[in-house]
């Protein structure tokens, strides 16, 4: 298992070609990447700000909880922080199990969790300004299937 | 002595990162009074607390949650994290 | 979209890493790798067998009924057919839309076709012989859902 | 004259790929019938039903579906793809 918040970029292909070259007995490895999406170019870019030291704590949390509803057979966490241009990969979530559904439902449930649970906050910076992201009523809902 | 740290837009609104307070407040939410009570700033930070989210010593808490042995408060909105 | 079905092994990462940088506007990318699964040592390979021709025309199926459903930015199947040693990969699926749910979703349903319904038979290769791969009632029972 | 191929077990057990037959099968049932009907091997193949797929110009058919302008028969096992 592996948790990095960091504010450099990552390269989301070589994440996953590790990640995937590390997974003996695995039969499925899903991978997830949040991007800064380019509305039609009014966005300039994103700040993410975070709470160091609960940050970790708090994914550490949510992959121990994955490790223990599915069976996985490894799993992988990156979030970064900081300023971020359109189209740069903002996080990931990588995760490995023998059948497809535990991969598949681990990675979702963990996105879930990081969308709200997780000690981030997200600042559009556009031409117009710049703007804290609203929580959505969506994502707290999201939480309730698991 | 208590750290008490805020985020996003709660530290934007109170203008400053972190503070250390002496506070004699037995709850989050008694704490909350006390910070309203200094200044408009912190008024106008802790006007709508559904609109806010409390953190004690790095564990997410609610209002009224009790401050006996905490070190650290911290107080943002909804996370949006992902 | 883009569908390849190919003997020549692939690399996830080169694959992942291509897909995502050349999706304008999406904010989600999901993949799925399948693996052979190194069942303890016990598996020496996988041969895979298919329908040339029909094989191509129903993941074009799968993913033309996939970008109906959802939103989605852009999608890519490779499968490969052939011997595989272990942990080799398989297949995988990408899918990019705006938000995650329809990344998900999308990624999840293609898998769930793909398994039976393009024509691909898997035979594993082993210490004490050869046999096919049997259909699982469950892998039929989830294409239910959609 | 059509094309009938075989995959997988299918093609194991019959012990080739593909045929070109002269039919007067009306249905993929009567053609499964005629096969049956002409060796063994064949029979062998075909003596389960719910265990195998068609497909009639390499699209998923059922075996009550008529040939009638179909150029390409397949037989094979529930696909295990992915």
């Amino acid at each position: 298992m592996r948790v990095a918040v960091q504010s450099a970029p990552f390269d989301v292909g070589t994440e996953v070609s590790t990640f995937t070259a590390g997974v003996r007995g695995a039969g499925a490895v899903v991978s997830f990447t949040g991007l800064v999406r380019d509305e039609a170019g009014t966005l300039s870019g994103m700040e993410i700000e975070h709470y160091p030291g609960m940050t970790e704590k708090a994914i550490f949390g949510i992959v121990g909880e994955a490790v223990s509803r599915w069976s996985l057979v490894d799993a992988l966490v990156i979030h970064r922080y900081g300023k971020l241009g359109p189209g740069e990969a903002i996080m990931m979530v990588a995760t490995a199990a023998p059948h497809r559904g535990d991969a598949f439902a681990a990675a979702e449930f963990l996105m879930d969790y990081l969308k709200s649970r997780a000690p981030f906050w997200k600042k559009e910076l556009g031409a117009g300004g710049e703007a804290w992201v609203a929580a959505k009523d969506a994502d707290e809902d999201a939480l309730k299937r698991w | 002595m208590i750290d008490v740290l805020y985020f996003a837009w709660v530290r934007e609104r109170i203008g400053l990162p972190r503070e250390r307070l002496e506070t004699g407040a037995a709850t989050v939410a008694d704490l909350v009074d006390e910070l309203r009570a200094r200044e408009e700033r912190y008024a106008a930070a802790f006007s709508d607390l559904t609109s806010l989210r409390v953190a004690l010593d790095q564990e997410l808490a609610s209002f009224d949650a009790p401050l006996a042995g905490v070190r650290e408060v911290a107080f943002f909105p909804p996370m949006t994290g992902g």
